[in-house]
């Protein structure tokens, strides 16, 4: 199984291979992202409860979902690079945290908007908001830890550890928070009911989350580029690929 | 030279070394407590000094204080050895590294957590903690500060090799202190309210045993990267 | 089209604030993120560049020394 | 600790392989494509002016660091994934010589000797003795000056059973007389059959007869 995936241990492959998925990557996102946006926004009808300020779960629910998603990816690729000392797989890391950390804070700015109108206050210690703040350092620690580092080999290996021990707390993190929010929470809180969404609203919403994990793709293929070159930069194949074009 | 591989004697020859620098420069074990005191005492005089509501803050108050105390012995844990480079001499033994790492997070225990523990009784008196949530507050700092001192020493090993790890170290650790918070504080809160707390205490337990095992392994891979 | 009018789409029946707020910095975040990051590929080319030239002009100037 | 090893060990073997070693700090790389063998018996002395990789090169070869390519074996397995057993052979002296300066001098060895495996504390009084510490021992090494402070550390080379030294410097701060007794002991670590690397700006060629020299050069 192995034997494919490894001439992209290569770097100057996997820059190639970078190059070769973006196109795609790009066209979903611009399609999922105008075509989500737009139904959401203008076509979806309005909530029988809460008007029209549920349009927010058109963005709310995608970046969470990526937040976590790109925290779990993030993870796995840390595991690969230690496991299997890939230095691609260390550079997929540091190239997937920011927008992983930009997914939560839209996720934490989206939740305060619409949580203002409903709930009546901006922010509320409701458990997935917590944890999403907390989501929110765990991805901040990895950016500052590697960047704190000068010798980006070991930055690159300390981040990976970083990773790791995150992704074992975080479902102990996430549960102590739910279990903390039941034993204390308010009549206040409504819940929203996800699951009753009627089809209307959920198309627009799968191909809202279908544009947003195309974003994560394309940032993460283009750090990912990035972090290649900047590592290989005294490599004759970079500099080839800079003197044609 | 006769070589004689014994995990107990290196056990006991790390743990001691800590155990005996720390006695030597007292204020190592001193200053954390003393911080924590101060801690406590500024929120009475911050929130006011009505014992109802004191009490009612107590749990949170008093570990709040021993997650901050912690923090402040955890930078020096590995920052010494790897300035003079008993760091690598404990790489470059023929022991497991993660062996070292489990009596020096121990021998930080000693220090840090142990004496919290023991000043404890006192820091309840001083927020008018009832008197059966005691108990539970004695047993929680005695299962949660070994495991403050576990899941911080990973952050000390990840900056120990940076200039100006000390305040990093915080912001990776901090968030990672959450659940340890939170079971914690409710343990105490069920007990003052004469409910069962054994299911918080057990959780707490639990994580102290992962720590114990899976720490040591992050901690020794994290000190082998700030070293290299 | 669920709204009669322009306006009554930018009001979002009395929540636009709230609507727009989160999509205005949504998408500032997303296009923000986009351009940091094509911008550090950009930099990164100019950078390899500028230090190819920079040896050349070392080589040169050794061979100049030199004949 | 029962030892599984399979015996390798004839008398030609080489004791340390390095096989194509690739350093790169700080995008500058430091060496390419090194590879040498150490036999037992030898001493290597790495010559190289600052900023050469001298140390990085023993830090690698001492499995501290990783290299950017290639391998380092010791008996013909990689250190990497022989460590423990690499490091019962192994005595390493870098720049940061590992001595506490709270703890007396007695005391650092013992812990030292302890880390290590070692349990046989009743020469250190002697040692410490010989290597002109008397009446030092059991003060605290922080108000010893800086070449006693190395003395403490260089105790170790008489306390030891590893076959392989690697030494950073370890001539810095000595006097003539520390120097003397060294390269005594050098000599009679050699003629056990042990190997000896090390990086000095002495010019030892005169007090040893099978000295190799590697030339690390400056690159930019």
């Amino acid at each position: 199984m192995w034997k494919w995936l490894h001439p992209y241990a290569k770097a100057d492959r996997a820059y190639q291979l970078c190059n070769t998925l973006l196109p795609y990557f790009a066209v979903i996102t611009v399609v999922c992202l105008v075509v989500g946006w737009v139904w959401g926004l203008a076509f979806a009808p309005a909530d029988y409860q809460q008007k029209d300020s549920y349009r927010i779960i058109f963005i709310h629910v995608p970046s969470a979902i990526l937040s976590m998603g790109a925290y779990s990816s993030m993870a796995i690729a840390a595991i690969v690079a230690l496991v299997w000392q890939l230095r691609n797989a260390e550079l997929a890391v540091i190239a997937i945290a920011p927008v992983g950390a930009a997914m939560t804070a839209i996720a934490l700015i989206t939740g305060a908007a619409w949580g203002k109108p409903m709930w009546g206050a901006w922010w509320v210690w409701d458990a997935r908001l917590t944890s999403e703040l907390i989501l929110l350092f765990l991805y901040l620690g990895v950016l500052s830890l590697y960047h704190a580092f000068e010798d980006k080999k070991a930055a690159g290996k300390a981040a990976c550890i970083l990773a790791i021990v995150g992704v074992i707390n975080l479902p102990i993190i996430h549960f102590s928070v739910e279990w903390w929010n039941t034993l204390h929470q308010g009549a206040t809180i409504t819940k929203f009911d996800t699951s009753a969404i009627d089809p209307s609203m959920l198309w627009p919403l799968f191909i809202n989350i279908a544009g947003f994990a195309g974003f994560v793709g394309v940032i993460s293929l283009i750090r990912l580029k990035n972090e290649i070159l900047q590592r290989e930069k005294h490599r004759p194949w970079v500099r080839s690929l800079v003197s044609r074009g | 030279m006769q070589v004689n591989h014994s995990y107990w004697q290196l056990f006991k020859a790390v743990y001691s070394k800590d155990v005996t620098l720390a006695f030597r420069q007292r204020a190592e074990i001193v200053n954390p407590l003393l911080f924590f005191l101060i801690v406590i005492t500024l929120f009475p005089l911050a929130i006011g000094p009505e014992p109802g509501l004191l009490a009612r803050m107590a749990p949170g108050i008093i570990w709040v204080a021993a997650l901050l105390s912690t923090m402040l012995g955890l930078d020096k844990l590995f920052r010494d050895d790897y300035h003079d480079g008993s760091l690598e001499q404990m790489i470059a033994s023929p022991y497991p590294l993660s062996l070292c790492v489990l009596a020096k997070v121990f021998a930080h225990w000693t220090i840090t957590g142990l004496p919290m523990v023991l000043m404890a009784p006192m820091f309840a008196l001083l927020m008018n903690l009832e008197s059966q949530a005691l108990g539970a507050t004695i047993l929680t700092l005695l299962i949660g500060t070994p495991l403050l001192s576990f899941i911080g020493a990973i952050g000390a090993g990840l900056t120990v090799g940076l200039q100006k790890g000390g305040i990093l170290m915080s912001l990776l650790v901090l968030p990672l202190y959450i659940p340890v918070l939170i079971f914690a504080t409710s343990a105490i809160d069920s007990s003052s309210m004469s409910l069962a707390y054994g299911g918080q205490l057990a959780i707490l337990g639990a994580m102290l045993a992962v720590a114990c095992i899976a720490a040591p392994l992050a901690i020794s891979s994290a000190l082998r990267v700030s070293v290299s | 089209m669920q709204f009669e009018s322009f306006s009554d789409f930018i009001a979002m029946g009395g929540y636009g604030f709230f609507v727009w707020l989160s999509y205005g910095s949504c998408a500032a975040i997303l296009a923000g993120i986009l351009l940091s990051s094509l911008n550090d590929g950009k930099k990164l080319k100019k950078e390899v560049k500028a230090q190819m030239l920079r040896e050349e002009r070392i080589k040169k100037a050794k061979e100049e020394a030199q004949a | 600790m029962v030892d599984y090893r399979p015996i390798l060990r004839t008398e030609n073997t080489n004791l340390l392989e390095v096989k194509s070693v690739t350093c790169v700090k700080q995008e500058r790389c430091l060496f390419e494509a090194l590879s040498f063998t150490l036999g037992s018996g030898k001493i290597m002395q790495i010559e190289g002016p600052n900023g050469a990789g001298k140390t990085s090169l023993l830090r690698i070869l001492s499995g501290f660091a990783q290299p950017e390519e290639g391998e380092v074996l010791f008996e013909q397995r990689s250190i990497n994934d022989y460590y423990d057993e690499f490091a019962a052979e192994l005595l390493f002296i870098g720049h940061k010589t590992g001595v506490n300066t709270q703890l007396t001098a007695f005391e650092n060895v013992c812990h030292w000797l302890r880390v290590h495996g070692y349990n046989d504390e009743s020469q250190v009084y002697d040692l410490l003795g010989k290597l002109g510490l008397v009446g030092l021992e059991d003060v605290p090494v922080r108000t010893l000056s800086a070449g006693q402070q190395r003395r403490v550390a260089l105790v170790r080379l008489w306390l030891n059973s590893a076959k392989l030294w690697i030494l950073d410097e370890p001539f810095t701060a000595l006097d003539k007389k520390g120097v003397a007794m060294l390269q005594c002991r050098f000599n009679e670590h050699l003629e056990q059959g042990g190997s000896i690397l090390l990086t000095t700006h002495q010019d030892l060629t005169q007090h040893f007869e099978q000295l190799q020299t590697l030339v690390l050069e400056y690159r930019h």
